[in-house]
């Protein structure tokens, strides 16, 4: 078994086999894509990876550990980040805060300690310090800088996309799942992106996961790819392997224009 | 555009010389106030940062966690109630009962988050409605607690009786000077809450909740810290109001208090901590003086004596001050809806660039 | 313990706060606003119908068409004047106007009528009692209340399946935006809806009010209830919140009978738990939102 | 123009995006934007505008508020007379839950009417402030303190609810003001001895027990049952009632309790009728009394309704109970004399109504206020010119067998106690009032 790997992964929502039993396992380091056609249960592995849905039957495990079974926030702890394929971002806050926010499972401040930060030396603004310099790295990373003290909501989409990375990033995880990163962006902010996820893998040490509708996008970047429909596995291999593959090109024919 | 050389400015409680000398000034004002304003004037002071406090708190539930509560006057009763029992009973000294007092009312406060764990919107507003009046009634009903007869607050002893040393405050002077203390030192606490840990998570649980989660951050616990914060803050301002009052029963901490409550921050400014601060203050006043009296003013008087006699009841005139808040409350939420905060940043983005 | 009579005594006032219910839901469905002012709009139009039948002494069925008229115009402006303008509003923002015209009608209504009570009447009588099996009395009001509330309950369940109007409020619940493409007039939509509530409102205050009394404050305690009443049934279902209303209703009714002392507050208790297990009401979907 | 679309799914909805604006969610095929809807999102240009007016508009209302109706007089010496004038002053519910009991602070107002209008006192005339407290204790020491601090008053008369009595007590005593009865029976005004707090209120536990003699002795019932507020009105009622039916060996059949709040009572009332009660004494708000009666009929409970001072304002008891009232024979106790009484001081009184205030009622409460302010106009006229808190206490403190339209009163420097005695009347079928028992008084006080 791999570094990453769910096992026999199954989910039924009122009768209908969103996930079915589905398996495959990630090396350390490699960037993993998920594709398939609009509703075939890409999104639901991820929100069964992160905890947001229990699983009917199977297993999630990370180095071994099983996370089915835990909180979404034990599993982030255990070092699983994620984006969201609409972003889910804290959109009434700032991006140094949202970043911040991406440092909460590192702080040890308790609340009283944050309630009497006062002066340069309390405690609990030493480690605010300590925690901002590590977000500015991520903000200098991803070239964020220009709008640090923005609120959220008022960025355009495509950076909104990337501040989400940054706060997966923050979080220092051992694998990242992505949700559409691309979803929205422009030619030039794709291929931009492309690049910072090269980067992310090799700076930061992570194993990516990717669910992607560009094909351009996951021909550049994948390692592997993994094909499904209609919650069934399709097909795992090279991405050139999948593209060509018969059955993934009949799961898309009669789908139209995927965005 | 200001440039920023260390990382601790960004968490600095003052940002750029401006901001120190306008709160010295502030500082200079509030701490002179007794020796050019009436004692009626000191009460109102008083009932204004005892509001402050408990509108601070709400904010950091309502505003920054985005959980609402329709039950805060509860809380500002348990803190009234346990604060004066601690004292009369058990002869506890008023700093240790006010702080002990909050800390029950934080403990119920983690009680009511329960709930709000799975509850939301309007299904949340009923819970700590009930929370609210159940409070409300088993006071009602507790002979300890006074009945509905209600309780008289003890001499304020900030001193330790016990050990023989007692320095009572009577003057409201003296009164005044004890809640303006406790109240800057709890408006500092929440400013730096917000800017910490764990106002950025009550922060993120109000935007997205699910986000939160797949952070790391777990929102039992966040969320009921949420409502217990915001409960001890009420109950250090129900321990205040006791004395401020000298005397309660379970009616004083009825619904509509609670709904004046949530008013404050709204009109204030939801999320923010100078929103609630100027939400209460304007509120407060509006409660005790808008149109009160409106017999008396010169003029206006008579010619809305002259309208009741003629079209209305004379009897009924003294609703003009509901009806006067009410417009106000409609007015502000019509034409500010980010409330009196949010026109104070606009008109300093006006300012900023005027005369552009 | 009389069973029988506090099973119709509970289910009558059960009905009026489902009937009145009715008014918070009809607003919520549209527009996600909780009403707070539903209890003094319906005070205001009851006190309207009692003007008409005491100062101008008109025929009752007359005021009564007045009044539903009048309630219909008042829901209309109250949209119109105080929450249409409103811009980028907050859900809390909302509320808040909602209190302030709660505060400004009660302060007209004592204004004008004073704060003494009053007494409203109805052509049925509560003190007609009629006692068909032994130990159910029950009086013209209780059956004036339950053909009411099964005949706007019946109204409603039609005009909101089978009416244009009807599946154009509901579209404008689902989405307001969407609706608006599709060509629904959501303006024309919320403002229907007020006044759609306003009328029910009033028909279910003069009802409560001829069994208590008519004064400015009368409707803030059946408010909450039946708030708490439409949050049980689950804010959304039309029969949700009548069976929400009767619960209510019978909850108070034997709580009261077994322990006085804890009434008003016993209702409110077991409701909070129900939620606890259904965070949704009992006829609500609990919705999950997705990622 | 739109410049790009961006979509965004969210549960089953997408949201549109045009630039940062989310413009429409539920999109599943394509959509078109009119004219009118794409100008309306490309509308930035008139925001700024817009902002100035909001600006403005909320600066205008703000001040407004603050300066225009925030009005609050010229401030005042603080001795609370001159030789113009003496600064009478009252709080109570002109709006509010309570505001029915308002007209007793407009009560008072005739009575210094009156005297205003014969030349006032000593060359002085009474100026007299009324306080809306919205039956809020914090509303009532604010209303107080200010007319204290800031206009300087000599005495205050009446005042409604017990706890915005109980909230301005100590203040009062502190400030040394003369305080001429709170307008509620509550024991906590009796006990400790308050120097300058005089009382002229029978308190509910003297009243309950004449009540509940009554109905032992005359009536002869057997089976009585209690229905109290729950709060000291009744509580302390019940608590006499208990007592009173200790000493002829008996016990209540059932007392039920109900909130002050409380307009459904239908558990309660077949509660009293499971019990069989053929008297049930009742201390409740006029409310909560009307529904009550009401309920009663509506499920076939035939009982005697017995009910305090309280509710001894028949006319409006009648209005509000649809006739109930009347028809029922509902027995009450009464602390004043009858209101269309045929003698001097009533017609003189109800003639100044008609003159002072034509929109008034007279009726019970209205002569609550009458009442209180009666025992310091004597006074006042007595101290005449040399007007100081000292000789009007002592004025106060000499007064015997005084009465007016009230009860009767003697005070003493020791004992400022309220009367002990009640009448006992029944409504008539016509509304009239019929005295069944003249004064009584509670012969096993425990005061």
């Amino acid at each position: 078994m791999g570094y990453f790997s769910i096992e026999n992964l199954s989910i039924s929502f009122g009768g209908l086999k969103a996930v079915n039993n589905i398996s495959f396992s990630v090396e350390k380091n490699e960037i993993f894509s998920i594709i398939g056609p609009n509703g075939s249960g890409k999104t639901t592995i991820f929100n069964l990876i992160s905890g947001i849905y229990k699983p009917d039957a199977g297993f999630v495990k990370l180095a071994g550990e099983n996370m089915v079974g835990k909180t979404p926030d034990r599993i982030a702890r255990r070092g699983i980040a994620r984006t969201f394929q609409n972003i889910e971002l804290f959109a009434n806050a700032t991006v140094m805060d949202n970043l911040m926010l991406g440092r909460h499972i590192f702080m040890k401040t308790g609340i009283l300690g944050g309630a009497f930060m006062f002066g340069k030396r309390s405690r609990a603004a030493r480690e605010e310090i300590a925690h901002r310099e590590k977000v500015e790295q991520i903000i200098d990373f991803l070239e964020l800088q220009s709008v640090r003290d923005q609120f959220v909501g008022s960025l355009a989409y495509g950076k909104r996309k990337l501040v989400e990375v940054g706060r997966a990033l923050a979080l220092e995880p051992k694998v990242m799942l992505l949700d559409e990163p691309s979803a929205g962006m422009n030619t030039e902010e794709k291929d931009d992106l492309t690049i910072w996820i090269k980067d992310i893998r090799e700076d930061f040490n992570v194993t990516i996961l990717l669910i992607e509708h560009d094909m351009n996008m996951i021909m550049g970047i994948s390692d592997r790819v993994f094909a499904m429909s209609q919650g069934q596995k399709i097909v795992l291999g090279l991405p050139r392997e999948v593209q060509r593959h018969p059955e993934v090109i009949k799961a898309y024919l009669g789908e139209e224009e995927i965005i | 555009m200001d440039m920023k050389r260390a990382y601790y400015e960004d968490i600095e409680l003052f940002k750029s010389g401006v901001i120190i000398f306008w709160t010295i000034s502030l500082m200079i004002v509030l701490f002179t106030i007794p020796l050019y304003a009436s004692n009626y004037y000191l009460y109102l002071f008083n009932l204004i940062m005892v509001h402050v406090i408990i509108a601070v708190g709400l904010n950091i539930l309502v505003g920054s966690t985005g959980q609402i509560s329709l039950g805060h006057a509860g809380f500002f009763a348990i803190g009234a109630y346990a604060t004066v029992l601690l004292m009369t009973k058990l002869q506890v000294p008023f700093f240790a009962a006010i702080i002990i007092a909050a800390f029950i009312s934080a403990f119920f406060g983690f009680i009511l988050g329960l709930p709000a764990l799975r509850l939301e919107g309007p299904y949340l507003t009923i819970a700590t409605l009930a929370f609210g009046l159940a409070i409300m009634h088993i006071i009602g009903h507790t002979d300890i607690f006074g009945g509905r007869t209600g309780l008289m607050a003890p001499p304020l002893d900030v001193g330790v009786p016990k050990l023989g040393w007692s320095w009572i405050l009577k003057t409201d002077v003296s009164k005044y000077y004890l809640i303006l203390i406790f109240t800057i030192i709890m408006v500092l606490v929440a400013i730096n809450i917000l800017k910490t840990k764990a106002g950025r998570a009550f922060v993120a649980i109000r935007d997205s909740d699910i986000a939160a989660e797949v952070i790391g951050i777990n929102l039992t616990i966040y969320k009921t810290l949420s409502f217990a914060v915001s409960a001890f803050y009420a109950g250090i301002a129900g321990g205040l109001f006791a004395f401020v009052l000298g005397f309660f029963d379970p009616v004083t901490f009825n619904l509509l208090l609670s709904i004046y409550f949530l008013v404050m921050i709204v009109v204030g400014g939801l999320g923010s901590v100078m929103g609630s601060i100027t939400g209460a203050a304007f509120i407060t006043y509006l409660m005790y003086a808008l149109f009160k009296n409106v017999r008396e003013v010169p003029y206006l008087g008579s010619f809305l004596v002259t309208i009741s006699e003629r079209w209305l009841t004379i009897t009924g005139l003294d609703n003009m001050s509901a009806i006067a808040l009410g417009l106000v409350m409609i007015g502000i939420m019509l034409f500010e809806p980010l409330g009196i905060f949010g026109a104070w940043i606009r008109v300093k983005k006006y300012w900023k660039t005027w005369p552009f | 313990m009389p069973v029988g009579q506090l099973l119709i005594e509970g289910l009558a006032m059960g009905a009026c706060y489902g009937l009145f219910g009715l008014a918070v839901v009809i607003i919520y469905k549209t527009s996600e606003v909780i009403n707070f002012a539903a209890g003094e709009m319906a005070m205001f139009s009851t006190y309207i119908v009692f003007h008409m039948l005491t100062v101008y002494n008109c025929p009752f069925w007359l005021a009564f068409l007045m009044a539903l008229v009048f309630a219909a115009i008042l829901g209309v402006l109250v949209q119109y004047i105080f929450l249409r303008p409103a811009k980028n509003p907050t859900l809390l923002g909302l509320i808040v106007i909602t209190l302030g015209v709660e505060m400004l009608l009660m302060g007209l209504a004592s204004w004008k009528w004073g704060a003494e009570g009053q007494a409203f009447y109805l052509p049925v009588s509560y003190k007609v009692t009629y006692e068909p099996i032994s130990g159910f009395i029950v009086s013209e009001w209780a059956m004036a209340v339950f053909i009411t509330a099964a005949v706007i309950m019946a109204f409603l369940y039609f005009f909101f399946k089978h009416t244009k109007l009807g599946t154009a409020m509901r579209a404008t619940q689902q989405n307001k935006h969407a609706a608006k493409i599709m060509g629904i007039q959501t303006d024309m939509i919320f403002a229907f809806a007020w006044a759609f509530s306003s009328v029910i409102g009033v028909i279910a205050a003069m009802l409560l009010s001829a069994k208590a009394i008519l004064d400015p404050q009368f409707m803030m305690e059946p408010f909450l209830r039946a708030f708490a009443a439409a949050v049980l049934g689950g804010l959304m279902s039309v029969p949700g919140v009548l069976i929400g209303g009767a619960i209510m209703g019978l909850l108070e009714n034997f709580f009261g009978y077994a322990w006085p002392a804890w009434k008003p507050i016993t209702a409110f208790v077991v409701i909070v738990l129900v939620l606890c297990v259904r965070p949704s009401g009992l006829f609500a979907k609990h919705y999950i939102k997705k990622v | 123009m739109v410049q790009e679309l961006n979509f965004k799914k969210r549960g089953e909805d997408a949201n549109v995006y045009i630039g940062n604006k989310l413009v429409s969610p539920r999109i599943t095929g394509i959509c078109k934007f009119n004219k009118r809807q794409i100008s309306s999102i490309n509308k930035k240009g008139g925001e700024k505008a817009m902002d100035l007016r909001r600006i403005r508009v909320v600066m205008i209302v703000s001040l407004f508020a603050l300066f225009m109706f925030a009005y609050d007089g010229q401030a005042k010496q603080e001795t609370g007379f001159d030789d113009k004038e003496i600064r009478v002053g009252q709080w109570g519910p002109q709006t509010g839950p309570a505001a029915a009991w308002g007209n007793v602070a407009r009560g008072s107002k005739l009575v210094f009417d009156i005297v205003n209008d014969e030349g006032g006192i000593a060359g002085r005339k009474i100026k007299y402030f009324i306080r809306d407290d919205q039956y809020n204790p914090s509303q009532a020491v604010a209303g107080v303190r200010e007319l204290v601090e800031k206009q300087g008053i000599f005495a205050f008369v009446g005042g409604v609810s017990t706890a915005s009595c109980s909230a301005v007590q100590g203040y009062l005593l502190e400030k040394e003001i003369i305080w001429i009865s709170p307008c509620t029976g509550a024991a906590t005004f009796y006990k400790p001895f308050n120097p300058y707090l005089w009382n002229m209120w029978p308190s509910y536990e003297n009243d309950a027990s004449v009540i509940a003699k009554f109905a032992i002795e005359k009536k002869k019932f057997k089976k009585i049952a209690m229905f109290y507020q729950n709060d000291g009105y009744g509580l302390d009622s019940l608590d006499s009632v208990k007592y009173r039916l200790s000493k002829k060996n008996m016990e209540l059949v059932a007392a039920i309790p109900v909130e002050p709040i409380e307009s459904d009572l239908s558990s309660q009332i077949q509660k009293l009728k499971a019990s069989g009660a053929e008297a049930v004494i009742a201390f409740v708000g006029p409310k909560q009394a009307a529904i009550a009666v009401k309920t009663s009929v509506s499920l076939d409970f035939k009982t005697q309704w017995m009910f305090s001072y309280n509710l001894s304002d028949y006319e409006m008891m009648n209005k509000i109970t649809d006739g109930l009232w009347a028809k029922e024979g509902v027995i009450t106790s009464a602390f004043t004399q009858e209101p269309f009484a045929k003698n001097e001081l009533t017609a003189k009184y109800t003639a100044a109504v008609k003159k002072y205030a034509p929109t008034e009622r007279w009726s019970i409460f209205y002569m609550a206020g009458v009442v209180v302010a009666e025992p310091l106009v004597q006074v006042l006229k007595k101290v005449g010119k040399n007007l100081s808190t000292k000789a009007v206490a002592d004025e106060l403190n000499k007064i015997k067998n005084f009465q007016g339209v009230g009860p009767k009163v003697t005070w003493t420097a020791t004992n400022h106690m309220g009367p002990k005695s009640v009448q006992i009347w029944q409504c008539g079928p016509k509304g009239e009032i019929i005295t069944l028992q003249k004064w009584t008084e509670n012969e096993i006080s425990r005061d």
